[in-house]
């Protein structure tokens, strides 16, 4: 495969090792207070009880605009150390020491994490803001803000954490926080089986994480990113291969990416600002974080490598296919997620030619998706909380806010220029397309894909004709909620040019950290720009010929083999259940056999076996005492025989 | 001569039991509060000894030696090691706890409670003494008494199957307990042929004992120590007693005196034949690994509510039974610690398991549902519970989990491996049963079930709080229990594996060039 | 006694001239005796017949005794054995019934054959050890007895065997005490005065019977006792011979008194009421269901002469005397 | 004389004890059996006393004696009690110890 030209590049563009960390002093020593404070949040509000329902709100939003504010703090510190002297350790304390291993609760602060820890606390405070008026009539919104809090704090430590150790204490945070969240509504079993399977999923991708800690032990006897980066050079190939593969799997399962998708369409269950924050914008592109924060060891792991590009590829694809077929609007835009998460994870697949770009996505991703997904929410909030697109249409009159914002994040993510997605995507196009024309040609196609699936959002939801629910009265949704969707917006707007090119962009300033590397494209830049912007107009002008052009039914037609499966998610749910639930409970109900009748049927047919003896046996006790007196005077007879017979001459 | 802690530790609950015992008939009352400040003033001696605990002292400490029946080499011989004395602060811990958990239980029964509760504490002081024996006898003798308070709290008060579980208790623990009389009396035969014969576990490790010999003798003590670990396939009779007992019994049964099984693979087995342990450990590591994925699918399998708490109990004995016999430090400290967490966290959720049956009067899952509007602070403790049942990070269960499974995969990958998936199949059996206990809509009749008291959130919140409390800060516990797994395995003859790569080495290499 | 003495006398003598012919003498002619009553124990029908058979064995091994240069024990077996244990024998052999038969019908399957076996295979096996040890003579105990033999026992019993002698006697006040415990009974209502019993007889008994049960034997010849009284109409009244002997078959029927007297009444003809009644398996049957209400003021387990010989095979054999 | 012939004579009446417990059914005559047995021993103690030239034998014997006395009175209570609710003798009827 003309992919393992990666490997001799790789290699020879492995940059001298990750930056050198120093010991934090002054303000960024105080980086721990970023997650104490939507920790100390989480913790007063799910203690406080019922006194707090009427503040909880504002105590919830004010713990992590706080987290946000000293974010912004300590990245203006970070701006005043030179470029290759931004990565600090942060000590708290020595976690626990056992025969030998030490791990330490140390936090690392430095270019990629403050990236991630100014995404998170960012659009983090914004969907806080807009929960404020999107959960005004739930009688358990201080729970609710605890959650986020708690997840929030979760999903700082896992970015800040100085040891994949710690690292998986905050991946199982988000990882309990979402459950939480997608389950919020709990009286409804869908919402309870959407959570559970959401965990059960993840943990299916935490086997992998554990393993990957327990190979990194054996391999560098220890799981401190310092010490296993440094490592990683003297390591055996076949090791990193090993350790990517099941970090990889981790990835897979809190990004949502193939085999272990399945739970991301389910999470939908939760409240909206839930898909947002950690179904979108989040939790799920920690997957990413892992592997660029792997670096070190992906780029001396081709086959782990060549992995991570597959399941990017093949996941960008089937979510965009999925997306296409959904008429719940939730799920057309968690099938989006998906795919674009696929992108992301195609990009930190390439190496160090696309990590800076999967997090650039990312993090663009991260404003337009918020966008889109609270967009989505204030439709449904208008809507009464209808879901099913075929029952909205013609709204942009209605509300104009969500169209218009909702509109540019569609722009956004279709790669429009000079919106945010536009310089993301097209970036990781143009890598794919230096790595392989085959992976290139199926990012591109994606980009098509889903500029068609998010044209047919937006036609269905807001041009085409009504078809309302009859009780549906559409209205704008509050301030509250309209503020945070004006700032996404921007973002989405002015987040890709910003980040790009503000103060050398920030692939310089991942640099450091990530590495650089370019390679020859086989087509000049322009060309493959044109391409994909063809590619894009055709795929939104198909969806404007399918649904603006015709009128839209009610019921969703039969459609074409493709979207019957595209709508059954590509059959994932099928499989899992044909594959694994089938097999599962009818071994687990055979066990249950198996324990009674067997292993304790073993038991209690011994004993019965003996207790059938005995009754036997018993017989020989006829009460009679000259029995018992037979069988004594022979008794003493046989002894007298056995002393006879082994009586020492 | 210093004062003898460690005796008093025994002999506070003992006297407890005796004068729990004394109370008038009747006065039910009295006799709890009795029994509960015993069980407190036991704690306080408890923390006295942790408290005297010399971190980098001797590898057993506040040691007391009496000749007990000196024609046989018998010894009062007391001592603690890391490893007990993170024991002994378990079970000093759990019993004013199930105590108070058991304040309404045993009024259920029509029996007098007072019976209950001296018995608990009875069962307290054997655990403790078996925990700190220095003497093989000694400690055999506890092994073998503690059967009996437990039988009769199992088949006294107790599920309408009462009496069988608690025969099937007793008949299969007994029958491991003969099979170890035989393998201790071998033992002393060995040390009598040596020379001078004696009971007392240093001397007993100090002999050398041949291969052949030392098998059949690590069989006879295995055996009982798997019975009452419980490992597959010795299992059958724990989801029986943990069906029937109370739920706070069962809690204790599981949670604390169960762990004298694993205590005694780790303090005797494994040091006393170290050859043969060796020589056996893959054995065990397979049952082990059947273990975990068997009690886990059968977890998964169950419709009674304290059942499947108890097969969850076999899975997780599996993990620590798995660390032991992967005989690696990490291993061996992770399953130590593991004795610890799962003590709290099984008994948490048989404690608060056991709170919702007082309130429905139903083992059966199918019959609850919904709990979670009605009475979210029980649903948040039962939650919290159920992760540290899961191991979720960063509560305590998980990083012992963590350790048992990072020290298997140094030796042992396959099993490693395959336990891993022991992790998935616990989020599927804790959350199927919290997704069908407390959420989903409320049925009519769960509808006004009560929250949590206060004596019930007195009994939880400590619970829940040390978990969170010694995941976040496990240094200390590590540590104490590294003091005593270093010995232990330096007896086996074990080291630690250098790490493949070392970094130091390769900075040094490249200052070199 | 004094035969006893002598004899002993003559014994301890002729076993100091050791492997002279008056021991052997002596053996002979005890040892068969010996044998002799010891299977006559075990052959006999009758307890009483047993107890002495058992007596002669135990004289004559406390004559062997004292060839063995053990006097004491001779006379202890004498005294304590043959007189005291004996005597209590025969005392409980009188009060459970002298005249309690043995059945010769082996009731447990197999108990006869396996015990033959075992009793002849433990029996060839301990003859064959001991005939064939080739012993030693005997040393003889006068080394070991300067005093005699009295003193030296009495030496040992109240020196090395002192403590063993201490814990025998507390075994034997033990033992009496278990026994007066055992037998004796307590009296749990108030006993009946003669009046209330002579109305209870009113009440519930026969009033046939109330002036009391008939005396048996009016024409008695020897020992009437066993021969019922007869009604003015000639037959026999039952009731009138004491239950005791009825059960142990010692009545005389009607029969044999009707042809003492040389006429028979027209109800003579049924002699079953005199036969011993009921199974050996329902001994209080025997005693007082036979006849009903006369014998009720008799309590039922005081002491009556009754004993398991009142089997089926024994009442055919008796029957067909009568007839 | 030589003591093989006590030997066995205590041999022959042992055994024909032990027949007569094994075979009779009158509890009296089994219990007469069993002091037979005794005796039989007491003679065989007897004899090995005089071979030996030592009266610890004897000693022996008198206190089997002395046992087999508080037997016997235990014993004979034992028979007379179940005699008297019974109202037999026979050893086959107490047959109570089995269930």
């Amino acid at each position: 495969m003309t992919l393992t030209n990666v490997v001799t590049l790789g290699l020879a563009a492995q940059t001298e090792g990750a930056q050198e960390v120093h010991e934090a002093s002054g303000l960024i020593s105080t980086t721990w207070l970023l997650i104490a404070l939507p920790l100390l949040g989480a913790a007063v509000l799910l203690l406080g009880g019922r006194r707090l329902d009427r503040s909880g709100h504002l105590i919830g939003c004010a713990a992590v605009i706080g987290a946000f504010a000293w974010a912004v703090v300590l990245f203006v510190d970070m701006l005043s150390h030179d470029a290759h002297e931004r990565a600090f350790s942060v000590p708290l304390w020595e976690w626990f020491n056992a025969g030998g291993y030490e791990v330490r609760l140390d936090l690392l602060l430095d270019q990629l994490s403050i990236a991630f820890v100014l995404l998170i606390t960012g659009v983090g405070s914004l969907i806080h803001v807009y929960s404020i008026g999107y959960m005004e009539h739930d009688e358990r919104r201080r729970r609710f803000f605890g959650y986020l809090n708690l997840f929030v704090a979760a999903m700082l430590l896992l970015v800040l954490a100085a040891d994949y150790l710690v690292l998986f204490i905050g991946w199982e945070g988000v990882g309990l926080a979402s459950y939480l969240l997608i389950g919020f509504w709990q009286y409804k079993p869908s919402a309870a089986i959407a959570a559970k399977k959401a965990f059960v999923v993840n943990r299916v991708g935490d086997m992998g994480m554990v393993l990957a800690l327990a190979s990194m032990l054996v391999v560098f006897g220890s799981t401190s990113f310092e010490i296993v980066f440094a490592g990683a050079d003297g390591a055996q190939t076949g090791w990193l291969n090993t350790i990517g593969l099941l970090l990889l799997l981790a990835a897979c399962g809190k990004s949502a990416q193939f085999p272990l998708q399945s739970w991301l369409l389910d999470a939908m269950e939760g409240p909206t600002p839930v898909s947002a924050l950690i179904h979108a914008a989040t939790m799920v592109t920690a997957g990413v974080y892992l592997v660029v924060r792997s670096a070190a060891i992906y780029d001396l792991a081709p086959e782990a490598r060549t992995a991570v590009i597959l399941v990017g590829t093949i996941t960008l694809l089937m979510g965009a296919i999925i997306g296409c077929a959904k008429d719940d609007i939730k799920k057309a835009l968690a099938g989006s997620t998906m795919s674009q998460i696929g992108y992301m994870m195609l990009a930190a697949g390439l190496g160090p030619a696309g990590y800076a770009f999967a997090i650039f996505h990312l993090i663009t991703h991260g404003f337009f998706k918020a966008n889109l997904f609270l967009g989505a929410g204030s439709v449904m909030h208008g809507m009464n909380d209808e879901v099913n697109m075929r029952r909205f249409g013609a709204l942009r009159s209605a509300m104009p806010a969500t169209f218009l914002t909702f509109a540019v994040g569609y722009l956004a993510i279709i790669g429009i220029p000079p919106f945010a997605g536009f310089f993301s995507k097209d970036r990781i196009i143009e890598a794919a397309f230096g790595d392989n024309v085959l992976i290139g040609l199926c990012a591109m196609i994606g980009a098509g894909v889903t500029a068609f699936y998010m044209t047919r959002v937006m036609l269905l939801t807001f041009f085409t004709s009504k078809r309302w629910e009859d009780d549906a009265h559409p209205h704008e949704s509050p301030r509250v909620m309209t503020w945070p969707l004006w700032a996404l917006g921007f973002l989405s707007v002015a987040g890709g040019l910003g980040l790009l090119y503000i103060g050398g962009g920030i692939v310089d300033w991942l640099e450091p950290v990530t590495g650089e590397e370019h390679h020859d494209l086989p087509l000049p830049v322009a060309v493959l720009i044109a391409l994909t912007m063809t590619v894009v107009v055709l795929g939104a002008g198909v969806a404007w010929f399918m649904y603006q052009r015709r009128p839209v039914p009610v019921q969703a037609p039969a459609g074409n083999p493709l979207t019957v499966a595209a709508r059954k998610d590509l059959y994932g749910d099928a499989f899992n259940e044909a594959v694994l639930m089938r097999p599962g409970q009818y071994l687990t109900r055979s066990l249950v056999y198996v324990e009674n009748r067997g292993v304790d049927g073993a038991v209690i047919g011994a004993a019965t076996a003996v207790g059938g003896l005995s009754a036997r046996w018993r017989r020989w006790q006829t009460g009679f005492v000259r029995s018992y007196a037979l069988t004594m005077l022979a008794g003493a007879g046989l002894i007298v025989v056995a002393m006879l017979l082994v009586r020492v001459p | 001569m210093t004062f003898p802690w460690l005796t008093t530790l025994i002999a506070v609950p003992a006297l407890g039991a005796v004068l729990t015992a004394l109370v008038p008939q009747g006065r039910s009352r009295l006799a709890k509060q009795v029994a509960l400040a015993f069980a407190i003033l036991t704690l306080g001696f408890a923390v006295a000894v942790i408290a005297q605990f010399d971190l980098g002292g001797d590898r057993f400490q506040l040691t007391e030696q009496n000749e007990w029946i000196s024609a046989l080499g018998i010894y009062w011989a007391l001592g603690v090691d890391g490893i007990g004395v993170a024991l002994v602060g378990l079970t000093a811990v759990a019993t004013p706890i199930v105590a108070l958990a058991m304040w309404p239980e045993a009024e259920e029964s029509k029996r007098d409670p007072k019976v209950y509760f001296a018995l608990l504490l009875a069962v307290e002081a054997l655990t403790i003494t078996a925990f700190v024996a220095k003497d093989l006898l000694l400690f055999y003798i506890v092994f073998e008494a503690m059967l009996i308070p437990l039988y009769f709290m199992i088949g006294m008060y107790g599920g309408p199957q009462r009496r069988y579980a608690a025969l099937k208790f007793l008949l299969y623990n007994l029958f491991g307990g003969l099979v170890m009389l035989a393998a201790v009396i071998g033992v002393y035969a060995e040390s009598a042929d040596a020379g001078q014969a004696s009971f007392l576990l240093a001397d007993l490790m100090a002999l050398d004992i041949p291969v052949e010999t030392q098998r059949w003798l690590f069989l006879g003590f295995m055996l009982a120590f798997a019975i009452k670990a419980p490992l597959w396939p010795f299992h059958t009779w724990l989801p029986d007693a943990a069906a029937e007992a109370t739920p706070s019994n069962a809690a204790f049964l599981s949670g604390v005196a169960d762990k004298v099984g694993t205590f005694g693979m780790i303090a005797l087995a494994v040091p006393l034949f170290p050859q043969a342990a060796e020589d056996f450990a893959p054995v065990i590591v397979a049952l082990a690994v059947i273990s975990i994925i068997y009690g886990a699918l059968l977890a998964i399998g169950q419709t009674d509510m304290k059942r499947l708490i108890g097969y969850t109990s076999i899975s997780h004995f599996g993990f620590i039974v798995l660390g032991i016999f992967a005989l690696t430090d990490r291993g061996m400290t992770g399953s130590t610690f593991y004795m610890i967490n799962h003590g709290l966290s099984t008994i948490a959720l048989f404690v608060i398991v056991g709170f919702m049956i007082s309130r429905r009067q139903s083992r059966l899952i199918a019959d609850y549902g919904g709990i979670q509007k009605p009475a979210p602070k029980l649903a948040g403790a039962f939650l919290i519970a159920g992760l540290s049942g899961l191991a979720l990070p960063p509560l305590a269960t998980f990083l012992s989990e963590f350790l048992v499974i990072v020290g298997t995969f140094e030796e042992y990958r396959a099993a490693a491996v395959v336990a891993t998936l022991g992790i998935v199949l616990a989020a599927l059996y804790i959350l199927w049963l919290y997704q069908r206990t407390m959420t989903g809509p409320v049925g009519e009749e769960n509808a006004d079930t009560r929250d949590l008291g206060l004596r019930e959130t007195i009994v939880v919140a400590p619970l829940l709080a040390l978990i969170l409390a010694v995941g976040v800060f496990p240094r200390t516990v590590v540590d104490v229990i590294d003091e005593g797994v270093g010995p232990t395995l330096s007896d086996v003859g074990v080291e630690a594996p250098d790490p493949l790569v070392s970094v130091t080495d390769q900075a040094a290499e490249g200052d070199e060039e | 006694m004094s035969l006893l003495t002598a004899v002993a006398a003559q014994a301890s003598e002729t076993s100091t001239s050791s492997g002279t012919t008056g021991e052997e003498v002596l053996f002979w002619i005890l040892a068969p005796l010996a044998v002799l009553g010891a299977l006559g124990l075990v052959l006999s029908r009758k307890a009483v017949h047993g107890a002495l058979f058992l007596a002669m064995t135990m004289v004559s091994l406390a004559l062997l005794f004292l060839a063995l240069e053990a006097p004491f024990l001779g006379v202890v077996q004498i005294v304590v054995y043959t007189g005291a244990i004996m005597m209590l024998f025969l005392f409980v052999i009188m009060l459970v019934g002298v005249d309690a038969t043995d059945s010769r019908v082996e009731t447990i399957r197999g108990q006869r054959g396996a015990a033959a076996l075992a009793v002849l295979g433990v029996l060839v096996l301990l003859t064959a050890v001991t005939g064939r040890a080739a012993l030693p003579d005997p040393i003889g105990t006068d080394e070991a007895t300067p005093d005699g033999n009295v003193y030296a026992i009495a030496d040992l019993i109240f020196g090395r065997y002192v403590w063993a002698f201490e814990v025998v006697a507390i075994v034997l006040i033990t033992a009496a005490v278990g026994a007066m415990a055992l037998t004796h009974k307590e009296r749990v209502t108030r006993r009946l005065t003669q009046r209330e019993l002579s109305e209870r007889r009113f009440r519930d008994g026969d009033p046939r019977n109330a002036a009391g049960l008939p005396v048996p034997g009016v024409y008695a010849r020897h020992n009437a006792v066993d021969t019922p009284a007869l009604l003015p109409d000639g037959t026999p009244a039952e009731s009138s011979v004491p239950a005791v002997l009825v059960a142990r078959g010692a009545a005389r029927p009607a029969e044999e008194f009707a042809e003492d007297i040389g006429e028979i009444g027209p109800h003579g003809q049924k002699p079953s009421g005199l036969q011993p009644q009921g199974e050996g398996d329902q001994p209080e049957g025997d005693a007082t269901a036979g006849e009903g209400g006369p014998n009720d003021d008799v309590p039922a387990d005081d002491g009556g002469a009754d004993d398991d010989g009142a089997r089926p095979d024994q009442d055919e054999a008796d029957g067909g005397d009568a007839r | 004389m030589n003591p093989t012939p006590y030997l066995v004579l205590a041999t022959i009446l042992f055994t024909l004890g032990g027949a007569g417990v094994l075979l009779r059914r009158n509890a009296l005559i089994a219990f007469m059996s069993v002091e037979l047995m005794l005796n039989a021993a007491n003679l065989a103690f007897v004899t090995f006393a005089r071979m030996h030239g030592n009266i610890d034998g004897q000693i022996v014997a008198f206190f089997v004696m002395v046992i087999a006395a508080a037997e016997v009175v235990v014993g004979l209570a034992i028979i007379v009690m179940i005699f008297r609710t019974r109202r037999s003798a026979s050893v086959d009827d107490a047959s109570l110890l089995k269930l």
